[in-house]
């Protein structure tokens, strides 16, 4: 493909690898309130009070727990405790607390040890019914066979579960192979998963278990019509990651978009929370055979490709360390970029190629994700199904996994039912109109392909150099990735974040990667 | 029988009503903004979001836009549950009753003989073998930029019992033209009595070819198959 | 002074009053035809052609077509000889009255921080430097996510002269329920009157600002200087 | 670009050669009304009756010798004598006689010879006009400077010659470089020329001689205000081809759509009188500067590409060589070709460049002409608009000459004003971002293209080899071409072409190459 210094990347992979064990040192010592929900999402507790409010048990449960101050211990084991106090269900003993019919007793000096065995058996049946889901997946992609790649991915977003399952279906028939539901606007800024059935999200779904499991339901009746698995995505990264991946692996997702960095960059979410966050949502995910996503392609709209191509392959390097920290194995890690080239550019096809193919150089055993066009897509629609197509030719000419499909009308609204067939349609001609076309070529030796690789490559390098001298966190400061600032200190969901005590129990800790 | 349903265009969720359009005003760029308020009041939408707008000239601008359609829209749709008989060649071979002499032209200035060639050559199009392929029938194809008095007296002479005309070039209405004045030669001439006439190209359609005069005007798509069957179901009836 | 125009699209020649359109109907295949007349005669639009169709589902079908206007439209077409003076910074830092402290946020739910930052930061956007980069201006930009109650609390705060919101979410019209909701709050609080308020966003247009009770509204491709010259404009006068 | 057996390539030019001398050796003795109408279209006869006819003043005339039985002796010489003997300008007899006024007087047995000397003075002045009307274009190219290939080619076609003028202003600004007013449906089949300007065609503008300068003009102000030439063509072949090329060349069209088929195949004019008109049309175009573009394109839309591009290929070296024949350079000589591969095929992309880089290879000095996607577009013109970005792609890719710019609304209506804008807007952008593609990538020994390309050549060279055997004329009988059989004594026109006799005079003769 191209020549590249392999000295440089395996440079690269190791300063990353450093980089990243730095944060883990820290994020380590720490839990936050979201793990703990998480956790309680995994031993089944997943109903909401039964008011209008329809506030999560978890989430009722925790917050009483961080107020009575034992959410340091973990909270699994009071849970049990708190099952053999009351002798009621969780459900019915929440709902107590919650409408004030009961109160909970005091906690400080309560002897929760005992409880471990009886946790750790309850434990593991959760994780089997993760096994269970993922092997259902893994028995019907052996049957079917796996789809060729590049997998084409769309996205529905109607803000209605109901409208989005059809339009799911009638893009499955129209040849995707993986559906995400996108979330409901800053649904990540919920410190809570919302309950149920909804029909109400704006530029967006809402990501709830019953969704995912309609959803999920759904695809698997359209696929077994189809003779093939359809896989299904939705978001982790956000205030609430580790218990999305709770729901994702339990509801069996596919994929689940799941940065290490997302939350802090675009949602202003406070950077330890996020750290610890990611790391147990990606450890479940792990766990559940979900592929994950990264969101590098995210910088590209804040900062132009052509001059900040490196920061997104620093990033990738980063990504996957934390990945790997979590016990992701490449086959799970969807490190994602993007064909954001301003469509101005002289050769901007040529020097896109060379971005894609680097990627798939650096990461040979990743499932990349490549994201379409949006910074310069206006509002000429005719414009944009053109630049979707050569976006289209970069993924099949560079050997992209996961493709995202790009649509017509991306900078004014959420997808219309045709125009995602539109994209489909564009896509699938392109794929197959240049079936071998990556196996026809040689890439000229010191063209402007392989220089643009290399300047990137080197830049890249640089940075991760630069990173492991003044830490991830001062780089984040700096404003590196996306030309976005975050402070240690600032952020949402800070006072979720606790150090673990010396009694700290999770129960899943021993059986996740 | 015959019912009626309210409708709205689907976009982003059911009967939303948004649609697409595009077009392009002899306006100032500063006039846009009121032109297009005001078409789209004159065509019953509502929320007019112009998407991009293009300058061809300083006052001629290409306007892109989505809108939604204020009101419902009543459509008939036909409830009968007969579904309609499609037979295949065999059938028809088999059953019709009379063999038929096909008269096949691309009329006028018109030399778009692919469409015409698909419905009658033997090979067919697509997979569906054409006209000449039947056993009930025989097809005398003129080829292309045959007149119509030319047409006449070619169907005058073979006999024909059903004239295929093509027309492809539509611009500016000549395909109107040329039709309309093909049904008033067959008129005065006594000729359309007694024959089938029908139109085809990728702009007819049969309500079109009904009004113009025709037996039946097949649009884009259509196949050999298609006709037979309708010569079919025409004498039988 | 304005005087009037009737105009019609133009697509092959002046005036032919050609529109391109598509949209999804969910209905059968053999109900489309029908359905697309009545939609164009809904539209007051004339000879529509179906150019495709794409069966979405077998009773939901994706139509393009193309058809004429029938009536021309009438626009006003501003005659007023005076072009408006547009400044440069340079002109407008000497020349405005007062130093302004200017707030601006992307409120709701809203981070799409890019536009907003184009016109405000210091280097701008597209290379039309941001209101940051001016003397006469102090500028407060909180980002993101910003609620309108915590708005409202950094007005007061910074004792603004200008208030700029950015909205560029609009699905289910979410930014009209959010703007609205904030000039309520305003007027409630009485802030609204001596704040200058400014909506920004690719869907957003003057004419809808003003008609949600903002002074301005600034769409695609505004930059910070047009926003100068109208804070100029409005406190000269 | 690609290994090719360049014996076969020699052996095919050779064959070739010797076909279009077989047929060169019939049509050196033949004229034709059309000819003869060309002759004194460049001896300046350029009224029409002064009735609502408008009947051509060539045409009266020539039918008029016909009828005499003297046009076998070329119409030229009895102009020189009818001035004399009327002693009023030609304009006046002529007028006189359509009106019988006057009427003619018995040509037999007159002796014209007499006339030769002025006549060849008034010939050398007429090709004095068509010298300085390509000294202009010549001129303007070296102070403006040639355009950059693929050159983008846009057709205009209202029927009115005023909105044309508009369109065609309008797409130079956006960047064309030449510009076609494509004529109205049919006027190949008129046996004249009409006169004047005309604002009343159908699915195009006629070609006439006012129409011709009215866009000429506009085209050198437009291209003043932009520092650029801007090209403009227009149809010959037809049976007015002869005349068509005479009026190109002196109002200074710089391309000249002019095949040595195409009136046979597409428009069932007959064999004799197609390749005896071509032949002087051609000459005149050769002496003008004006480059022709041939028609095989047109094979593509009556065959598929996929099995019949040798067909294409077989016909340009016969195109070619009649090309030569008239003494065009190859720098004149726009053979046409096109990306008309089924949308469907895999590989479509791979085989269609195979394609267009046989032809490049071929032909090296041959500024060829390449065709946009025609008989497999359909309605849908958003997937239109994106297999012209292929078609655009294929052709920077394979560095191509002229450029058709596809038009996405192509299966449906003549270009809208903003669609041809769209188009090259379209075109622009994926010259731009392909730029330096060609240079940038090797073909792969023993692939995809490199074996169609194989495959093409050789078939190509084996219908060479069974046409020079069998002849042209039986080819085209038996319908290799387009699927399109003719016949040689079938067709328009053939009253119009008759055998020389011994004294046949055409004052052009001896001047043009
Ligand atoms: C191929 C083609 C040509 C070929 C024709 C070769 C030939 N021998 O047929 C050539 C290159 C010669 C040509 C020339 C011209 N063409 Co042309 N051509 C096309 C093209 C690309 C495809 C047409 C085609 O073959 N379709 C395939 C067939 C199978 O489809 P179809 O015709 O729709 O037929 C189907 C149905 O409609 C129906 N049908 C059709 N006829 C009939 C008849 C009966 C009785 C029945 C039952 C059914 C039936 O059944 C068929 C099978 O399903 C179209 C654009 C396009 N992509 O559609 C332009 C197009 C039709 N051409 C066009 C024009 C303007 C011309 C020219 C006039 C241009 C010019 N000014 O020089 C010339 C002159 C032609 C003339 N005098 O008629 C325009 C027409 C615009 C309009 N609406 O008025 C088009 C749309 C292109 C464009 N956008 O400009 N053309
Ligand atoms: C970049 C981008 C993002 C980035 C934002 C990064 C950031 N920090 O800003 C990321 C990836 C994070 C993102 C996320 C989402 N996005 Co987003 N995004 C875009 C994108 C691609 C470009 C927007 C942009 O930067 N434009 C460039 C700037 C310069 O243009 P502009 O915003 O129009 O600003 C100009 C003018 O409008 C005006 N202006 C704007 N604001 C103001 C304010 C004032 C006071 C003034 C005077 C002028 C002014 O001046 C500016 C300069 O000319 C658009 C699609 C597109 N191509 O437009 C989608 C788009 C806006 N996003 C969309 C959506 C739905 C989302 C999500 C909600 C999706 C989801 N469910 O997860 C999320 C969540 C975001 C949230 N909570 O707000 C939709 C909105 C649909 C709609 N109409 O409702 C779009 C249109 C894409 C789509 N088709 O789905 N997005
Ligand atoms: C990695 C990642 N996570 C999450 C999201 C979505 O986040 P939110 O729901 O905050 O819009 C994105 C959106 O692009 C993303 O790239
Ligand atoms: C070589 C050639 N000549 C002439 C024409 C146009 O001929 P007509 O005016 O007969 O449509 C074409 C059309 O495609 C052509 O390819």
């Amino acid at each position: 493909m191209l020549k590249l210094n392999d000295i440089v990347i395996s440079e690269c992979h190791a300063l990353a690898a450093e980089i990243a064990k730095d944060i883990f040192d820290i994020l380590q010592r720490k839990s936050t309130i979201g793990i703990e929900r998480a956790v309680l999402r995994l031993l089944g507790i997943n109903g909401a009070t039964s008011d209008e409010l329809r506030i999560p048990h978890v989430n009722v449960i925790c917050d009483k727990l961080q107020k009575a101050s034992v959410l340091i211990n973990g909270t699994a084991l009071y849970v049990e405790f708190l099952n053999e106090h009351f002798n009621t269900s969780a459900e019915q003993w929440i709902e107590d607390l919650y409408s004030n019919r009961k109160s909970l007793p005091n906690l400080q000096g309560i002897d929760i040890t005992k409880y471990k065995d009886s946790l750790v058996q309850k434990a593991k049946i959760a994780l089997n019914k993760i096994s269970e889901q993922s092997s259902v997946r893994t028995t019907s992609l052996k049957q079917h066979g796996e789809q060729t790649t590049p997998w084409l991915y769309v996205i529905v977003a109607t803000g209605n579960i109901h409208e989005d399952l059809y339009q799911a279906e009638l893009a499955a028939k129209q040849g995707a192979d993986v559906i995400a539901v996108i979330r409901s606007t800053a649904q990540s800024l919920l410190d809570y998963v919302p309950q149920g059935t909804t029909t109400e999200g704006v530029a967006g779904t809402y990501a709830t278990q019953e969704n995912f499991r309609l959803m999920r339901t759904h695809l698997d009746k359209v696929g077994k019509e189809l003779g093939r698995y359809v896989r299904l995505t939705n978001y982790a990264s956000g205030l609430c990651m580790a218990e999305m991946a709770a729901l994702g692996a339990l509801e069996r997702l596919d994929m689940m978009l799941s940065d290490s960095m997302y939350g802090i960059l675009y949602r202003d979410i406070n950077m330890v929370r996020t750290f610890t966050d990611q790391h147990f949502a990606r450890r479940i995910q792990a766990y559940a055979g979900i592929i994950i996503n990264t969101g590098e392609d995210n910088y590209l709209t804040t900062s132009e490709q052509f001059d900040e191509m490196h920061t997104v392959l620093t990033s990738q390097f980063i990504n996957r360390q934390f990945a790997h920290l979590s016990g992701l194995k490449d086959e799970q890690i969807g490190l994602g970029h993007a064909f954001e080239m301003d469509t101005e550019v002289e050769n901007g096809f040529l020097l896109s190629m060379a971005d894609a193919l680097l990627s798939r150089i650096c990461f040979p055993d990743c499932p990349l994700k490549y994201m379409p066009p949006t910074k310069h897509i206006d509002g000429n629609i005719f414009f944009a199904h053109v630049v979707n197509t050569l976006f289209n030719l970069c993924s099949i000419g560079t050997g992209q996994h996961i493709h995202l499909v790009g649509i017509l009308s991306e900078a004014i609204h959420i997808p219309y039912i045709h125009e995602r067939m539109l994209a489909i349609q564009n896509t699938r001609y392109v794929f197959n109109y240049f079936k071998d076309f990556p196996a026809e070529f040689k890439i000229r030796d010191n063209g402007i392909i392989q220089h643009r690789a290399v300047d990137v490559l080197q830049k890249a390098f640089h940075l991760l150099q630069q990173i492991k001298q003044e830490g991830l966190i001062s780089t984040i400061e700096a404003g590196k990735f996306g030309g976005i600032s975050r402070s240690i200190y600032g952020g949402k969901g800070s006072e979720g974040v606790f150090d673990k005590s010396n009694n700290y129990f999770n129960p899943f800790e021993k059986f996740l990667p | 029988m015959s019912n009626t349903l309210n409708i709205k265009p689907v976009g982003d969720r059911m009967n939303d009503g948004f649609l697409q359009l595009s077009f392009t005003l002899p306006v100032l760029k500063k006039d846009i903004t009121d032109a297009v308020n005001k078409m789209c009041r004159q065509m019953n939408l509502t929320q007019p979001e112009i998407a991009h707008i293009t300058a061809l000239d300083h006052n001629l601008h290409y306007v892109q836009l989505f809108a939604r359609i204020a009101n419902e829209v009543t459509v008939s749709i036909s409830t009968s549950g007969v579904i309609e008989n499609y037979r295949n060649r065999e059938e028809i071979e088999k059953q019709m009753p009379h063999h038929l002499t096909i008269v096949g032209a691309c009329t006028g200035t018109d030399a778009h003989t692919v469409g015409l060639d698909a419905i009658l050559n033997k090979k067919g199009y697509k997979g569906v073998k054409g006209l000449e392929s039947y056993t009930c029938f025989s097809v005398v194809n003129l080829g292309s930029q045959v007149s119509n008095v030319k047409l006449i007296a070619e169907v005058e002479k073979h006999k024909a019992d059903v004239l295929l005309v093509s027309q492809v070039i539509t611009h500016h209405n000549v395909h109107i033209h040329n039709l309309t004045e093909l049904i008033d030669m067959l008129e005065a001439t006594g000729l359309r009595n007694h024959l089938v006439c029908i139109v085809g190209g990728p702009r007819i359609n049969d309500q079109l070819a009904t009004e113009l005069g025709f037996d039946a005007g097949f649009g884009i798509g259509s196949t050999a198959l298609d006709v037979a069957n309708f010569l079919f179901k025409n004498k039988i009836v």
